[in-house]
């Protein structure tokens, strides 16, 4: 009889609210469900609190839980800033962590732990998606719009890193304040550039603002493309599809990608006010699905047996397929492409996507080796 | 220049050519004005005359357009208001100004705290001003609010708040002192002894004033300037000046025996 | 072709122009704000979470009941004012006697419960509204595409700010506003409604946020936040304006809208500052603000 | 005490004859403590009557009690045969009562016009604004300027001088020669029987004693939130010492 | 002339007699017995946290309560000691004491330009200058390279007590908080009950009379917000060694309304008010915190319900009740 306690550290009346939120507690408790653990002899507790977006918050709540409330593991924290908190705090006290929300790829690079696993998705391979598909496409030029902020920095720096290396040009940059409300300005200095693609290197509601005022100003309509650089269904939904049609964006996770996401989405939504599961979720779901079953195979809560456990044992389940964690703790599977279809194409609620390429595990994410992951090193 | 017989090292507070100019609208013009050294002067003269902006002006709670001022033949012109007040011209207000919220007692005593020049020691306790409390005590008793000492000066009746007004000012022991109307609003007994205060403490230092009650002015002043639409329009003693024709048509009026 | 600093003139013609625009709407937030304190001596703190009601009430009709854009303009300053009615009667009334900052932290902490229920209800990422048939399109300007919802946007700006100077400061009622700031009591004592006026005042106050609300919600998302940070920047804007002064705080809110437009262009990293620190130096400057009345 | 000694007449005088304003047992608050203590007082049709009394003696607060501004307030005032205690103040106002008050309560956001148009019509027949500024010229040479910029007589002549306009012909006036000049204060005192003259009636607070003489017809003298006594104008110089004694006049 | 509200919150602190209550001393002494002993009761860091903002509440009290001047942009002193004293602990490796130090010294110089443009004007508009000057400070925050932006300055090394002392223990580091704070409170109630005090007293009470008795108005202001400053930073420098940790949260304006609720709820002007206040808030936040968006709306209706129904906050009706100051 072993007894783990999770908790579910996430967003939950902020930006990131609706794409993690209680949605991720839903995606915990369905893993826990699907793995019977009950049945295995694992008795789960599930429990959760809102970070606030805060890395005070956060490590404040991390480190209550390990020290007083006999968490093992914490899974989600969206928000990088928050997630490199709990990513301390796990480290100090020798738990668990393993991220789905968090986007920053220095999760796994220059701040990597050996007590944390990123499982969803990372700047990284979003850069790596959107760039390299658009730059093949013959949309070379770029123009960045970028939230003035480390967060943005980093989108910005990885994505055109992307760019110019698969032979595309950058013809220039505008930083604006986070968080920005009027981004007209910007987006006809992007116009005038002459650009194809505007990348678009914020986030949340600046993202979501962003687009609809490019719709606005017909830049879309114009002929110029808008890539979007961390941007989840939840903000297309939020967007509508008039506004959101055309933009391209990649993802981890599509709830309509195949038979056994479709199912599994379908009962996560009868549960979440039916509202499809985000990517986030769907990281949540599987790695408290791939820790469940280190813990039972290695039978007890120890931390560096149960992370060389799942290190050791590839990754498989039915919303990401198969997939391995890295020696970095950087979860590996498949990442897409995909293009918002028109309000014409779309044939209901949440039917927002078409695939446009899929980029392989292999390819999908930055090789380890330049992370400059400090402990892989020794 | 008006007749000036003293000589021009007892003037203790003067100003040459003093302007006031508002936004299309000229207060005080081109006023002189020599305060002897221990006298009490008068400043009169028909309602928006310009009295109340002169004192500001001397006081500097407003800057002069033009003209100079000089207090113990220094230039004060371009001084800031607290650092006249610091050189020992302190002013009354016309409409009454007290700490309300501090007590009868602690409101002197804030005067006397400045006086010996402790008000920045933040590191010390207060029980500190005890000390003080004696001397306070006498200003209020001079004033004929002891019975007051401890109530909220905000709760005084307007006359009592006026007294505290100059209890608290003496406590200063400034050379000179500016009192604007300080009769106005006070029941005749309390005029009767504000009048009395006013010259025991003209002892040993100087009062320019501005009132309209003229059996005060009468009784007290040794020198009244009239001012009228901001000019100066006669000067002299009270004998002089009441006689002064323009000064009965201005001001006084033909009905005031 | 000339240029300046290496702006072409059309580019620069269309950031003044966006400058007007975002102008607008602080002048329309500003001017309310002024009218609130100006003559309640409220700061009235809940000013940006009555804006995101005015666009939230707007999205709420056109969902729920189909009431469209132009209804909304006329509905939601008549709903979301009378929910300011009531807040000012229940609550706001009861502080008049107190000190002022009283009135900011009651007004804060409405801001409070207002943004969390609604983010509580709607969440952050922010509901679509677009842009009424009417007003969508736009006009090729030569310089640039000007949509033509944003110039309608300006116009109604212009007009409701026009229209409110004139009822404050040229007529009789204006004047017994005025004087109810002062001393509520002795204009009671003249025979004048003083409370219901200064409720109603109140009520104008947050209906104008409330339309500035509608006019901000096709161009922003409906956002529960979408007020918090921007009544940071129209207090600033106020205080720059000088608080007292309405025409202070229309002028001042078109004007740092174009000055932030330009910031942008030259400079944008510094665009979410460039009005605190024309705040700084008006203050060192001209403490009571550039139209404000010196007491 | 002797205070139902003191009430006792001058409740039979406002029994029989219809008084204008009968106080009746009014007591006043500020906040917890009490100031008026059962004042009790009549003024009839067309008369100027004065209360007189040391400072903090409550006659402000009289006038204010009867206005409605004092926070609490109990006993009866009854104006035209109408209650006035549980009034609020804008109702006391239609009712035909203008108040200057103390501290003169000049707008300062107001132009001079401003403050002097500012009083609604309560009744007609107010006084019409040329009369107005021909009894105080000084008001109109100032029209355009900031109310609170006026000297502090002229502001009292602005206090004065709008209330004129409304049509009450009930003035309640608190101490309106404080702070004037000479001058002024004739001019006031003219002004005040020409009011009277056309059928106003005044109650005046004052402390300049010289100028209640010259224009009342009676004078109530206010001690500690009670009326201790009544003396008819022509009765004065009879009455000196008594007067001396509460006045120290 | 601006008119002048009868009763405002300030009857509270003028109040306060000449002379220290000896009651005063008595419940500073039962308090710092209680804290002694409560780390075998209650979680350490979660106190550390109440200690901190106990002392930011008091260090705004002391402006508020006594100086009459409501600064809404506080978290911007708090939150710039905090990013001085986490870098300094960080990047240079100075010891906890000379970090904090550095802190309050940054604090302390903001407040010192912050307020000698603030003061310029009064009361709302005095709030409404600190709240759009933090909102700088914030930006600056954002934006500058070392503050780590939104991410923050993180794993910020507790470090050894003069060189010597170990702090990585909380139950160790909490006792140096405690010192530290309980000395900070015990100044600031010097302060508030010395006669400069009583000078800032007179100030909030009638300025221009102020003006005319020959006080330099303006410098009693400066020195009163750059104490508050100083105290609020010290708050943040403190807050930064324990938690490890300096943020956007610490700057933002949030922030420094959450401060204003703490001295609001607890009692304005009062001096233990603000201690209270801090510990209701703080436990508040920690205890309700999965209740999501519902902490920000019962916050709000705590901020209206102290407005409306509870002024004097728990402190002061406490005080009313014993007819003694609190
Ligand atoms: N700040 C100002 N702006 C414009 N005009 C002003 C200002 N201050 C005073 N005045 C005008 O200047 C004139 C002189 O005013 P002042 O207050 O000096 O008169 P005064 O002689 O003191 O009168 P009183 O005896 O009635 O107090 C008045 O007409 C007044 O309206
Ligand atoms: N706002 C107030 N709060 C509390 N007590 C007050 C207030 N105003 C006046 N008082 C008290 O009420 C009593 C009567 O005051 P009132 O102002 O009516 O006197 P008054 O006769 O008009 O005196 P004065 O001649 O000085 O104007 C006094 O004891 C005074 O201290
Ligand atoms: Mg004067
Ligand atoms: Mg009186």
């Amino acid at each position: 009889q072993t007894e783990v306690k999770i908790g579910v550290l996430n967003d939950r009346s902020g930006v990131y609210a609706d794409l993690s939120g209680e949605g991720s507690v839903i995606a915990a408790r369905m893993a826990v469900e699907d793995f019977d653990a009950a049945g295995k002899g694992i008795t789960v507790e599930i429990v959760s609190a809102d970070h606030q977006n805060k890395p005070d918050v956060a490590s404040n709540i991390a480190r209550q839980w390990y020290d007083q409330d006999g968490v093992d593991l914490i899974v989600d924290v969206p928000t990088s800033s928050a997630a490199f908190a709990v990513n301390e705090i796990t480290r100090e006290k020798n738990k668990i962590f393993m991220n789905s929300g968090a986007g920053s790829a220095d999760l796994t690079g220059a701040q990597c732990s050996p007590n944390t696993v990123h499982w969803t998705y990372d700047t990284w391979a979003l850069a790596k998606g959107t760039g390299t598909a658009m730059v093949e496409q013959g949309n070379d030029k770029w123009f960045f719009i970028t939230a003035d902020y480390a967060f943005g920095h980093a989108l910005e720096r990885d994505t055109m890193a992307i760019v110019e290396g698969s032979g595309g040009e950058v013809v220039g940059t505008v930083r604006h304040p986070f968080p920005g409300t009027d981004f007209s300005s910007y987006l006809l200095q992007a116009q005038a550039s002459g650009a194809q693609v505007i990348g678009l290197a914020n986030a949340g509601g600046d993202t979501v603002n962003t687009i609809k005022q490019a719709s606005e100003f017909g830049i879309t309509q114009a002929g110029q493309a808008l890539a979007g650089l961390l941007i989840f269904i939840t903000d297309i939904h939020a967007l509508g599809l008039e506004t959101a049609q055309g933009l391209v964006l990649t993802e981890s996770f599509y709830w309509d990608l195949n038979d056994e996401t479709r199912a599994w989405s379908e009962r996560f939504a009868a549960q979440n006010d039916g509202k499809k599961p985000t990517m986030v979720h769907a990281g949540v779901y599987a790695s408290v699905l791939h820790y469940l079953k280190a813990v039972e195979s290695t039978g007890a809560k120890e931390t560096e047996a149960l992370m060389a456990a799942m290190k050791s044992t590839p990754t498989s389940d039915p919303l990401f397929g198969d997939g391995m964690i890295r020696e970095d703790g950087r979860k590996i599977h498949d990442m897409h492409l995909f293009r918002v279809k028109s309000p014409a194409e779309s044939t209901g609620p949440w039917d927002y996507y078409t695939l446009v390429a899929t980029t392989p595990a292999a390819d999908a994410f930055r090789p380890i080796e330049d992370g400059g992951c400090a402990f892989i090193a020794e | 220049m008006t007749t000036q017989t003293a000589s021009a090292a007892d003037v203790i507070l003067s100003a040459r050519g003093l302007s006031k100019r508002f936004a299309g609208f000229v207060a005080v013009n081109g006023v002189d004005l020599d305060v002897q050294r221990g006298s009490i002067h008068a400043l009169i003269g028909p309602n928006g005359a310009g009295k109340t902006t002169c004192f500001n002006l001397l006081t500097k709670f407003l800057q002069p357009s033009a003209g100079t001022i000089t207090l113990n033949g220094r230039d004060i012109t371009r001084m800031p208001a607290a650092d006249i007040a610091r050189l020992g011209l302190v002013r009354s207000f016309q409409i009454s100004a007290v700490f309300p919220k501090l007590s009868v007692l602690e409101n002197v005593r804030i005067a006397l705290q400045r006086r010996r020049g402790d008000s920045f020691d933040f590191w010390r306790s207060q029980t500190v001003l005890h000390q003080l409390d004696a001397e306070a005590m006498e200003r209020i008793d001079e004033v004929g609010l002891s019975s007051f000492t401890n109530e909220t000066a905000g709760e005084l009746s307007y006359g009592r708040k006026r007294a505290l007004e100059i209890a608290t000012t003496l406590a200063l022991e400034p050379e000179m002192l500016l009192l604007d109307e300080p009769m106005a609003g006070m029941a005749q007994e309390d005029v009767a002894r504000i009048s009395a205060l006013i010259r025991k403490i003209s002892a040993n230092r100087t009062i320019l004033m501005v009132e309209h009650n003229l059996s005060v002015v009468a009784d007290l002043s040794d020198r009244i300037t009239v001012l009228a639409r901001g000019q100066v329009l006669s000067e002299g003693s009270y004998e002089v000046v009441s006689k002064d024709p323009r000064v009965i048509e201005a001001y006084i009026g033909a009905g005031h025996e | 072709m000339f240029e300046l600093l290496g702006i072409p003139p059309q580019a620069l013609f269309g950031q003044l122009l966006l400058g007007l625009i975002n102008g607008s709407f602080y002048a329309l937030l500003s001017l309310g704000l002024a009218v609130i304190f100006g003559l309640l001596n409220i700061i009235n703190f809940s000013h940006g979470a009555q804006y995101m009601m005015g666009a939230f009430v707007a999205w709420m009709l056109l969902t729920y009941t189909g009431i469209n854009y132009w209804w909304a303009l006329l509905i939601v300053p008549l709903v979301v004012g009378a929910t300011g009615v009531v807040i000012e009667r229940l609550m706001i009334s009861r502080l008049y006697h107190l000190d002022h900052l009283y009135g900011l932290l009651l007004t804060f902490g409405l801001a409070l419960i207002i943004q969390g229920l609604f983010r509580n209800q709607y969440g952050v990422s922010g509901l679509p509204y677009s842009i009424p048939a009417e007003l969508s399109g736009g006009t090729n300007l030569g310089f640039m595409f000007l949509p033509n919802y944003r110039a309608w946007v300006i116009v109604a700006s212009v007009v409701v700010c026009f229209a409110t100077w004139f009822a404050i400061e040229k007529t009789r009622l204006g004047a017994y506003l005025r004087a109810a700031t002062e001393n509520p009591t002795l204009v009671g004592a003249f025979g004048i409604n003083v409370p219901r006026m200064i409720t109603l005042t109140y009520g104008f106050g947050v209906a104008l946020a409330a339309l500035a609300g509608v006019l901000a919600a096709p161009i922003y998302s409906v956002n529960p936040n979408m007020g918090a940070d921007l009544i940071i920047v129209v207090f600033a804007v106020v205080v720059i304006g000088g608080m007292g002064s309405i025409l202070g705080a229309i002028l001042t809110g078109f004007g740092l809208g174009v000055v932030e437009g330009l910031t942008r262009v030259f400079y944008p990293e510094g665009s979410a500052v460039v009005i605190f620190v024309i705040m700084a130096i008006v203050l060192l400057v001209k403490p009571a603000g550039l139209f404000g009345r010196t007491q | 005490m002797s205070e139902p000694a003191m009430s006792e007449p001058m409740a039979t005088v406002g029994a029989q004859a219809d008084s204008l304003l009968a106080v009746r047992d009014l007591n006043g608050w500020y906040d917890e403590s009490h100031v008026l203590h059962g004042i009790n007082f009549d003024v009839y049709p067309g008369e100027v009557v004065t209360l007189l009394g040391r400072n903090g003696a409550g006659k402000t607060s009289t006038l204010r009690a009867i206005m409605g501004l004092l926070g609490k307030r109990k006993g009866s005032v009854r104006f035209d045969d109408r209650e006035l205690i549980g009034l609020a103040p804008r109702h006391i106002a239609h009712a035909g009562i203008a108040f200057c008050p103390e501290e003169r309560g000049i707008f300062s956001s107001l132009s001079v016009e401003e403050n002097l148009m500012l009083p609604p019509q309560v009744r007609p027949g107010g006084l019409t604004r040329e009369a107005v500024l021909d009894m105080f010229p000084n008001l109109r040479e100032r029209l355009g300027g900031q109310g609170t910029k006026l000297s502090g007589g002229e502001q009292q002549m602005l206090a004065i001088a709008r209330i004129l306009r409304t049509g009450a012909k009930f003035l309640l006036l608190d101490e309106p020669t404080e702070g004037l000049a000479p001058v002024i204060v004739q001019q006031i005192g003219r002004t005040l029987g020409q009011l009277k003259s056309q059928g106003f009636t005044i109650v005046l607070v004052e402390q300049n004693f010289r100028f209640a003489a010259s224009v009342a017809d009676r004078h109530y003298v206010v001690e500690q939130g009670r009326v201790i006594d009544t003396i008819p104008n022509a009765d004065l110089a009879a009455n000196m010492n008594k007067l001396h004694a509460y006045l120290g006049v | 002339m601006t008119t002048q509200s009868e009763t405002g919150y300030r009857s509270e602190a003028a109040a306060l007699p000449v002379g220290t209550p000896r009651h005063h001393m008595v419940i500073f002494a039962v308090l710092f017995g209680l804290l002694l002993v409560a780390p075998s009761l209650l979680y350490p860091v979660f106190l550390m946290k109440v200690l901190c903002f106990a002392l930011f509440a008091s260090a705004l009290n002391l402006l508020l309560g006594f100086g009459g001047l409501l600064s809404f942009g506080h978290a911007a002193f708090f939150g710039s000691a905090s990013y001085v004293a986490a870098y300094a602990a960080k990047a240079w490796g100075f010891n906890p004491e000379f970090a904090i130090l550095l802190g309050v010294l940054a604090a302390a110089v903001l407040g010192l330009g912050i307020g000698a443009l603030a003061i310029r004007r009064q009361g709302i508009y005095f709030a409404m200058v600190t709240l759009a000057f933090a909102q700088m400070v914030f930006f600056f925050a954002l934006q500058a390279p070392f503050t780590g932006g939104e991410d923050g300055i993180q794993a910020v090394p507790r470090g050894k007590l003069f060189g010597l002392i170990d702090l990585s223990s909380d139950l160790t580091l909490y006792f140096v908080v405690l010192a530290i704070v309980f000395g900070a409170l015990l100044l600031i109630y010097r302060i508030i009950h010395s006669p400069f005090g009583q000078v800032l007293k007179a100030i909030r009470d009638n300025e221009p009379r102020s003006i005319s008795l020959g006080y330099k108005v303006n410098r009693y202001k400066l020195a009163v917000f750059v104490m508050s400053a100083a105290l609020a930073g010290l708050a943040g420098a403190t807050k930064a060694i324990v938690f490890q940790l300096a943020s956007l949260t610490d700057v933002y304006w949030t922030m420094s309304g959450e401060v204003v609720l703490m001295t609001l709820l607890g009692g304005m002007g009062t001096v233990f008010g603000p201690l209270i206040g801090a510990a209701i808030i703080v436990s508040m936040q920690n205890y309700f915190a999965g209740f999501g968006a519902w902490v920000t709306v019962l916050q709000g209706v705590i901020f209206v319900g102290s407005v409306l129904l509870f002024r004097e906050g728990i402190v002061g009706v406490l005080a009313k009740w014993l007819k003694k100051p609190l």
